[in-house]
């Protein structure tokens, strides 16, 4: 075969060779700079994301087992750009690792492998690659979230996570068996061909999908997500909400539009009821969260909810109004992570209660943060509306307008939420509120980046254009 | 740069300015240009209007139309027509008077500021946007302010009253886009693309099916922020704990948003949905007109007397808006412009009462005609003006209103009709009432008799908002033929 | 192939297999065995790739090389459970599944 | 020859009133008092020229006084509906505008003594002059719109006036009624207007007084409960104009009016405002006499009468001197509106018609003179109750001898002014009712006999404990006594039916002896009836009353209107409206939007148990949501 179809693979091969330098890197540091290794991996994965955006032609590799399109490259930019920010948002929490506990260069090796996994789910052309795939992007996080040793809940959340994640993939593979007994393949375009509706295949759809929604979250397959996101570091939690979600959603997508697509109207009706179970499901649990981990992962579940809507059309409109909207949540997503990170870091503090009166003291933060929340309950100008807006426009465009009046009744009770945060933040004094504080340059420039994609996204036109014209190729 | 998109650039840059000052005198020196720059394009606006019309006989004039989202088809449209020329001066005004109100904000004044002036950028925006996606835009712009500017500087349950009237709005909101999209995808019906315009989907005719469904939709998600019985009630609770200038911009601009929209939205786009579900809201807001009146009589705080009054007031703009015909939309109009700036003038006065007092509470006033001889004396023509009383704008506003009502044979709309007309005496009673206590009698409390007199700035505001009532009220044929020769478009639809 | 032995009865013991799994799941108090009923689960969906492929597919052994998969990624899946609880162990002395219950509602 | 200089009347006191209101503090009281004079001296002057241009100079044009008309549109309705602001000049407006002219002058000179000192001095004059302006535009409206504009603004001036003294609680209480009640009544009258622009298609009195015009020809075109509708537009325009005119049962406003300063009382409350609704029904006169054979007419007439007497028969029994002028004021307004009902329409028929206005002409003079003592009397003893008064007449020679010639006219003596026009009355009721005119005949009696009573009581009797003894009052107050006394003999020898008839064609009139004859005795009888009662000290008066018994107390309780006024109000309309009004919307329509809101809150709270922390319960409902979804697909969906 000719080996120039490896470039193909450029990103994959680009962070297997990051992660190499990493570990020879973590020898060869002496102890007393191993913070050095955090500008390295920033440097590294820097230069990576930047790589990336050079456009790869369409084809794929191994008969099929890996394939990428301009979408999928597209995609895996945003992951990249994702995961940097989160670094970046993180290199003062592992620099205090660092120096503490002297632990912490291989947080950069694990998520890497993570994010190497999830390059492999998204590309993948068959079954044994998405397996792959997301068996690498999962376990290494359950390490990651079993990172703070020393704390219990973090232990307790490592496990949760690994066991509700093994059982999932444990119920999807028996699916995928299923799916291979019926067609005889585990390749998607020969599935595509074969699959028909008997039972078998039904029930190999059901199981494949309650894996998948495992980690996206959705109501019934959500239960660790809170559980998880409290005891994980906050890094981890913001990287299940936004990387690994978005990913799921992504390949959900591509398996339901290409693969699935013989079964379209009995996923749909699944999705119908799924995305109302998870709107309302997370909603109201989101109501009356104390913690901001927590209320963010219910938060996330119901956004999980809100992007089903973009699923349910199953066109080109789909797939382009589900990205767009996962560019944009993985930005106020951040953001908000982004803010809890820094204020935990400062005082420790992570209880809603905590955050009273911090507009008089961070007034940057708070503002930062209020953007964030606004964009995820959809308020203009900022992004999240133009996003939740698309998702509406794509489900009323199949006419599922009581659907679509649902999820806005599901707005206006998220709004309530996201405005309890605001009004700590704002309205009240505080007896004691959180103490100004100057963040690292790092955790700024991550912020910062943030903000401005909360800002321009929407209104910047052009690019949902351009998603539009790359998300022709499922349809 | 257009003369339109001025109205959102300038606040826009007065807002990037303001993030700059530093303390309350800058802060406030700059909001104060900028609105007077507003004020300024607003007027310059009327004239270039009225001198365009006499050349250019479209709909809408100085439209622009910007592709924004091509495959949605959504675009930044904007152009006015004679009404929104109108509501656009009512907000510049009121935005002005507003600024001179909060001239002592103290607390977080740069802040308040730029809230309000977000707000005015909304309100600026959905006046005249043509675009039903930019319209909405605007309108979520508009209202989410008022969560921070009731809950920051408000008084009372103020936290409860804003996130009251915050989700109420924005729960609203949330239903009108339901409506939206349904408007849209049948926006096509007789072949061509999908579009948020509102002139082309005036053009096209919407299956009856479909504007008998979404009709009610789409209406009520406009008529709950024009405080339509029963989706009235976060309007007393948020007036009385919003601080004076944000009372006055959220009743005397933000509110007509409704109005507005059912007019612009719902009876252009959907008229024999409107035609087919009038009898409805007819009953609602002819009943509104009369209950908002009662509910005021029996209130004591002030504020809460004039934001059932405003119930009252605007009831009567839905009900005349639903009689579907030219003079009943002209007395609309008229009545959401005087409505605009007799609630504000209210509101400021009530703002300057407490101010003074540091009570809204009637009974525990009186004899302040004595002590603040200026604010009580305006407080009495404004009380004048909202009952209607001939020379002010209220009554050329009610006077078109019934006569156009009365254009409707059929008994039920003369019942509904009379029932409405005889909210006139009710509100007669309420007005007369507080007047009678609180600023006639004897002076109740020792304590007011050293009480401050106006201030200069506090005058301009008032003059501000009483000169308008005034001018419509004496000489209002300019103004009515303004809004008369933009309501023939409307009326084809209803025919 | 296995001589009078139909596809049939070999999914059906799979499938009881797959939900003794799950039961086990549900009902071990404690961590170590409820990672065994993963194991079973997973162990169940390997049979089925191996049998389907043999008695459906022959030809191509897809199902094969993909059971070899799964059993190499369980094996690494169940070493880094078990460091996981080991963690924990350390901390309360106890691999009870009641004792990870800190977190809720 | 244009009459176009009429306009300034009106426009002179509005100029007046915006420099007083504006230059408020600025202006030094004296100065705003002979600002105020000034301008109605001009208003006065151009009024009375115009009067001599109208009737002398043009005269008659075949046969007829013409009718003159400038107007502007003031704002459009509809294509063919629009209101117009201008001036209509005829016999009855142009009379008006002398009732007008001269009383508002006489009071604002007389206001110049009796309101010297007070604090709002130049606020006085300005509501004045407001009013002045009000009610000139009122008697030159062109059109039922313009008339309803300035119905109101009277109304509104009439209410800054009558809480002109705004400290005193009844002050506020009484402008407050009187604002309520009158506004109740214009709705009347608004509904009235709507209906007669629906159906006529136009507001101008020209178009719709035509008698050969389609407004009245087609009145029978639509109806409602078997009458038509224009027939209910009259009667509600009649509810308006009793409103203003303190008709029964719109009366109780008028009473308490009397809170207001005394020269306000007799330019508002005795000669102007109040007669602006007879001048309505005049205005329309056509239209109620031709539209379905003058069915409301008929009420007209009845209700008037029914005033006329039960008026009367209060006053008798009043104690405070403004309400016993109040009541006779409401008595005499019956009057008019009792004879328009009663009159015709064509030459000499019109009889009825031209009485009224007479006697709204003369009742304007000596009730406002009647007024303006009764002022004098309370200014110099500072109090309104007959019982603190008292053999004045040797201390107010002036006062007295002005009163005297007053009452002399409204008992309808000869040769004074109030004689010859209730003459004219009684013979327009005679000739058409036998009924009404007994009635009209026994109030002339009764009037008599009260305005004596006061009369007697004030002047003569036994004298009053004063703390300084009482003087006349200054001569800016008595000169305009002395004017109006004069007008009240001079006036009543206008030959006033050569002037204004329903057809404004004019007739001639020839005294009726027998009827007057028969009238002169009836008033003498009372006034013969209170010399006996009141001229001195006795007890007669008491027995009688008391021999009357529960009629005497109830008609001086006013047989319970306000009561019953107040139970409505308060009870009703208050208590059991409003305050559920307000309690409903508190308690179902606010409780249920928050109801919604913690209802999610509840839920949300019960629902927490599901996150019970246990991963086995997570994977029990993984598995579980799996089998449901596969079941669903499999056996219902597919």
């Amino acid at each position: 075969m000719n080996f120039s179809n490896f470039l193909l693979m450029r990103q994959e091969i680009a962070l297997l060779a990051i992660i190499l330098l990493l570990l020879i890197a973590e020898i060869f540091i002496p102890k007393n700079k191993k913070e050095s290794i955090i500008h390295l991996a920033l440097f590294l994965f820097g230069i990576h994301t930047i790589i990336g955006f050079f456009n790869i032609d369409e084809n794929s590799l191994f008969g099929g087992m890996f394939r990428t399109n301009n979408l999928i490259h597209f995609f895996k930019n945003i992951l990249n750009l994702g995961v940097f920010i989160l670094l970046l948002q993180s290199a003062d929490w592992i620099k205090e690792k660092i120096l503490n506990q002297n632990k912490g260069s291989e947080f950069f090796i694990l998520l890497f492998s993570s994010l190497l996994g999830i390059y492999f789910m998204i590309s993948a052309g068959d079954f044994l690659m998405f397996y792959l795939g997301l068996e690498l992007s999962t376990l290494p996080v359950a390490a990651l979230a079993a990172y703070e040793t020393a704390k219990r809940i973090s232990s307790e959340s490592g496990i949760k996570l690994i066991l509700s994640s093994a059982l999932a993939s444990g119920v999807s593979l028996f699916g995928i068996s299923m799916l291979y007994a019926t067609s005889g393949s585990i390749y998607f375009d020969e599935l595509l061909l074969t699959l028909s509706s008997n039972h078998l295949s039904l029930l190999g759809m059901v199981l494949l999908f309650a894996g998948i929604s495992f980690k996206i979250s959705l109501v019934p397959f959500h239960f660790w997500t809170a559980d998880v996101y409290e005891g994980a570091p906050i890094s981890i939690a913001s990287y299940l909400s936004v990387i690994s979600k978005g990913a799921a959603v992504f390949i959900l997508m591509i398996l339901l539009f290409t693969v699935l697509q013989p079964l379209a109207d009995l996923w749909e009706k699944m999705i119908y009821f799924i995305a109302i179970a998870t709107m309302f499901i997370g909603n109201l649990f989101a109501l009356r969260q104390q913690n901001m981990k927590r209320f963010l992962a219910f938060s996330s579940i119901a956004q999980a909810g809100f992007i089903l809507l973009g699923l349910i059309a199953d066109s080109q409109l789909g797939t382009a109004t589900v990205v767009y909207f996962v560019l944009i949540y993985i930005f106020s997503n951040l953001a908000a992570f982004g803010v809890v990170q820094a204020i935990s870091l400062q005082s420790g503090k992570e209880r809603i209660k905590d955050y009273e009166g911090l507009y008089r003291t961070n007034p940057n933060l708070s503002l930062v943060l209020m953007l964030a929340l606004f964009s995820l309950a959809g308020i203009p100008p900022v992004a999240g509306f133009f996003g939740k807006f698309f998702l509406f426009t794509a489900a009323a465009s199949e006419g599922y307008y009581f659907l679509v009046f649902l999820a806005v009744v599901n707005v206006t009770i998220s709004l309530y939420y996201y405005l309890l945060v605001v009004r700590a933040m704002f309205l009240r004094k505080g007896e004691n509120p959180i103490p100004f504080f100057r963040n690292k340059i790092y955790m700024r420039i991550g912020l910062v980046i943030t903000v401005i994609g909360i800002l321009l996204l929407g209104i910047y036109s052009p690019l949902y254009d351009y998603i539009y014209e790359l998300s022709s190729v499922f349809n | 740069m257009d003369i339109l998109s001025l109205f959102i650039v300038v606040p826009a840059l007065t807002v990037l300015v303001l993030i700059f000052t530093k303390n309350l005198k800058q802060a406030r020196i700059v909001a104060l240009a900028g609105s007077l720059v507003q004020l300024g394009m607003a007027i310059n606006l009327v004239f270039s209007y009225v001198r365009e019309k006499e050349v250019n006989n479209a709909i809408m004039v100085f439209t622009k139309d910007v592709i924004w989202f091509k495959n949605f088809n959504i675009h930044y449209n904007i152009g006015v027509d004679g009404i929104s020329v109108a509501l656009l001066l009512l907000t510049a005004i009121v935005v002005l008077a507003g600024v001179f109100i909060s001239w002592k904000m103290e607390d977080l004044p740069k802040e308040f500021f730029i809230s309000l002036i977000v707000l005015s950028i909304g309100v600026y925006g959905f006046f005249i946007s043509i675009d039903l996606f930019t319209m909405f835009v605007f309108f979520e712009i508009a209202v989410i302010p008022m969560y921070l500017l009731i809950g920051i500087w408000g008084t009372g349950p103020k936290e409860f009253s804003a996130m009251k009237l915050t989700l109420m709005l924005m729960g609203a909101s949330a239903i009108l886009l339901v409506g939206i999209l349904g408007i849209y995808f049948n926006s096509n019906s007789d072949g061509g693309a999908l579009t948020f315009n509102i002139l082309e989907i005036a053009k096209v005719n919407i299956p009856f099916e479909v504007q008998r469904l979404f009709f009610p939709i789409t209406f009520i998600g406009f008529a709950v922020i024009g405080a339509l019985f029963p989706f009235h009630t976060w309007s007393p609770d948020g007036h009385a704990s919003a601080p004076t200038a944000v009372s006055m911009l959220h009743a005397g601009v933000l509110m007509k948003l409704g109005g507005y929209g059912v007019f612009r939205v719902a009876i252009f786009l959907l008229p024999e949905g409107a035609l087919h579900w009038s009898w409805f809201f007819i009953i609602l807001s002819a009943f509104g007109v009369i209950y908002g009146a009662f509910a005021a009589i029996k209130q004591t705080d002030l504020k809460y007397i004039n934001a059932y009054s405003s119930v009252s007031h605007l009831g009567l703009v839905l009900f005349a808006l639903l009689m579907l015909n030219k003079t009943a939309w002209n007395g609309a109009i008229l009545q959401s412009l005087s409505h605009g700036f007799m609630t504000a003038l209210f509101f400021a006065l009530i703002g300057m009462i407490y101010g003074r007092t540091h009570t809204r509470d009637v009974t525990k006033l009186g004899g302040l005609l004595k002590v603040i001889p200026f604010i009580s004396a305006v407080y009495v023509i404004a009380g004048l003006a909202s009952l209607g009383l001939p020379g002010f704008s209220g009554f050329v506003a009610e006077m078109n209103i019934f006569v156009g009502a009365f254009e409707q044979e059929d008994i039920f709309y003369r019942i509904a009709t009379v029932i409405a007309i005889s909210a006139i005496v009710v509100t007669a009673v309420y007005i007369l009432r507080v007047v009678g206590i609180m600023l006639m009698g004897p002076v109740k409390n020792d304590a007011f008799l050293n009480l401050e007199r106006v201030r200069w700035y506090e005058k301009l505001g008032i003059l501000l908002l009483l000169l308008p009532i005034i001018a419509i009220g004496v000489a209002p044929l300019w103004l009515s033929e303004l809004i008369l020769q933009s309501l023939d478009p409307f009326l084809k639809g209803v025919l | 192939m296995i001589e009078g032995i139909s596809i049939y009865e070999i999914l059906t013991i799979t499938s009881i297999l797959f939900f003794i799994g799950v039961y086990g799941f549900i009902t071990r108090t404690n961590l170590i065995s409820i990672l065994i009923s993963v194991e079973l689960i997973l162990n169940a969906s390997v049979v089925n790739f191996v049998i389907i492929n043999k008695y459906l597919f022959p030809e191509v052994l897809q199902g094969v090389y993909f059971s070899i998969f799964i059993i190499a990624v369980a094996a690494a899946e169940t070493a880094l459970a078990v460091s996981i609880i080991i963690s924990l162990y350390r901390q309360i002395s106890s691999v009870d599944v009641k004792e990870i219950e800190t977190m809720k509602y | 020859m244009n009459l176009n200089y009429v306009i300034l009347i009106p426009l002179i006191p509005l100029a007046v009133f915006l420099i007083l209101g504006l230059f408020y503090n600025r202006i030094k009281p004296a100065i705003s008092g002979y600002i105020g004079v000034l301008g109605l001296v001009i208003s006065t002057g151009l009024s009375l020229y115009s009067a001599y241009q109208y009737f002398i100079v043009i005269g008659k044009t075949e046969g007829i006084y013409q009718t003159l008309v400038e107007k502007t549109v003031w704002m459009n309705f509809a294509e063919t509906l629009h209101i117009d602001m201008g001036i209509l000049v005829d016999p009855i407006s142009v009379m008006m505008l002398i009732v007008v002219s001269v009383v508002s002058l006489m009071v604002h000179i007389y206001s110049r003594g009796y309101m010297k000192g007070d604090p709002g001095y130049t606020k006085y004059f300005a509501f004045l002059s407001l009013f002045t302006f009000s009610m000139y535009g009122l008697v030159l409206a062109t059109n039922l719109f313009q008339i309803y504009i300035f119905w109101e603004l009277v109304g509104v001036s009439s209410y800054l006036l009558i809480g002109y003294y705004y400290t005193k609680e009844s002050a506020v209480a009484a402008a407050k009624k009187a604002f309520i009640v009158t506004r109740f009544a214009d709705l009347g009258f608004l509904i009235g207007i709507l209906i007669i622009g629906y159906y006529t298609g136009t507001f101008d009195f020209e178009t719709l007084n035509n008698p050969e015009g389609a407004s009245i020809l087609n009145w029978a075109s639509s109806s409602f409960m078997g009458l038509s509708m224009l027939t209910w537009a009259l009667i509600l325009i009649f509810i308006g104009g009793a409103g203003k005119s303190a008709m029964f049962p719109l009366h109780i406003w008028l009473p308490d009016a009397m809170e207001g300063p005394t020269p306000v009382s007799a330019l508002i409350h005795a000669a102007t405002m109040v007669v602006a609704g007879v001048y309505l029904v005049a205005r329309l006169f056509p239209m109620y006499y031709f539209v379905e054979e003058g069915y409301a007419l008929n009420i007209v007439a009845f209700v008037g009468a029914f005033t006329a007497l039960f008026a009367a028969v209060i006053a008798i029994t009043q104690t405070d001197i403004k309400r016993v002028l109040a009541f006779s004021t409401m008595s005499q307004l019956g009057y008019m509106m009792m004879s328009l009902g009663v009159s015709g329409y064509e030459g000499h028929e019109g009889l009825g018609y031209m009485a009224s206005m007479f006697h709204l002409f003369t009742h304007a003079m000596f009730k406002a003179l009647l007024f303006l003592c009764a002022g004098s009397v309370i200014h110099a003893i500072h109090s309104n109750f007959l019982k603190d008064m008292g053999g004045l007449r040797k201390y107010m020679p002036i006062t007295n001898i002005t009163f005297l010639i007053a009452a002399l006219a409204i008992a309808g003596i000869p040769p004074l002014a109030g004689f010859w026009s209730k003459d004219e009355i009684l013979v327009a009721a005679f000739e058409h009712s036998k009924f009404i005119y007994i009635i009209g005949l026994f109030v002339a009696g009764l009037t008599a006999f009260y305005i004596f009573r006061i009369y007697f009581g004030i002047f003569w009797g036994k004298e009053g404990n004063y703390q300084q003894k009482p003087h006349e009052s200054p001569g800016s107050m008595t000169a305009p006594l002395l004017v109006l006394a004069f007008l009240s003999i001079a006036v009543g020898f206008i030959p006033f039916s050569e002037f204004i008839s329903p057809d404004k064609a004019g007739f001639e009139t020839h005294i009726n002896y027998p009827l007057a004859a028969i009238a002169v005795i009836a008033a003498l009888i009372g006034i013969a009836l209170s010399w006996l009662f009141y001229k001195k000290e006795n007890t007669l008066a008491d027995q009688f009353a008391n021999r009357l018994g529960v009629l005497f107390t109830w008609a001086f309780h006013k047989f319970y209107m306000d009561e019953l006024y107040l139970f409505v109000t308060k009870k009703i309309l208050f208590n059991l409206i409003a305050r559920s009004a307000a309690r409903f919307d508190k308690k179902y329509v606010d409780g249920t939007m928050v109801g919604i809101g913690n209802q999610t809150v509840n839920t949300s709270e019960k629902i927490k148990g599901l996150q019970s922390g246990k991963v086995q319960d997570y994977a029990f409902a993984f598995i579980a949501g799996a089998v449901i979804l596969a079941i669903l697909c499999i056996y219902i969906w597919s």
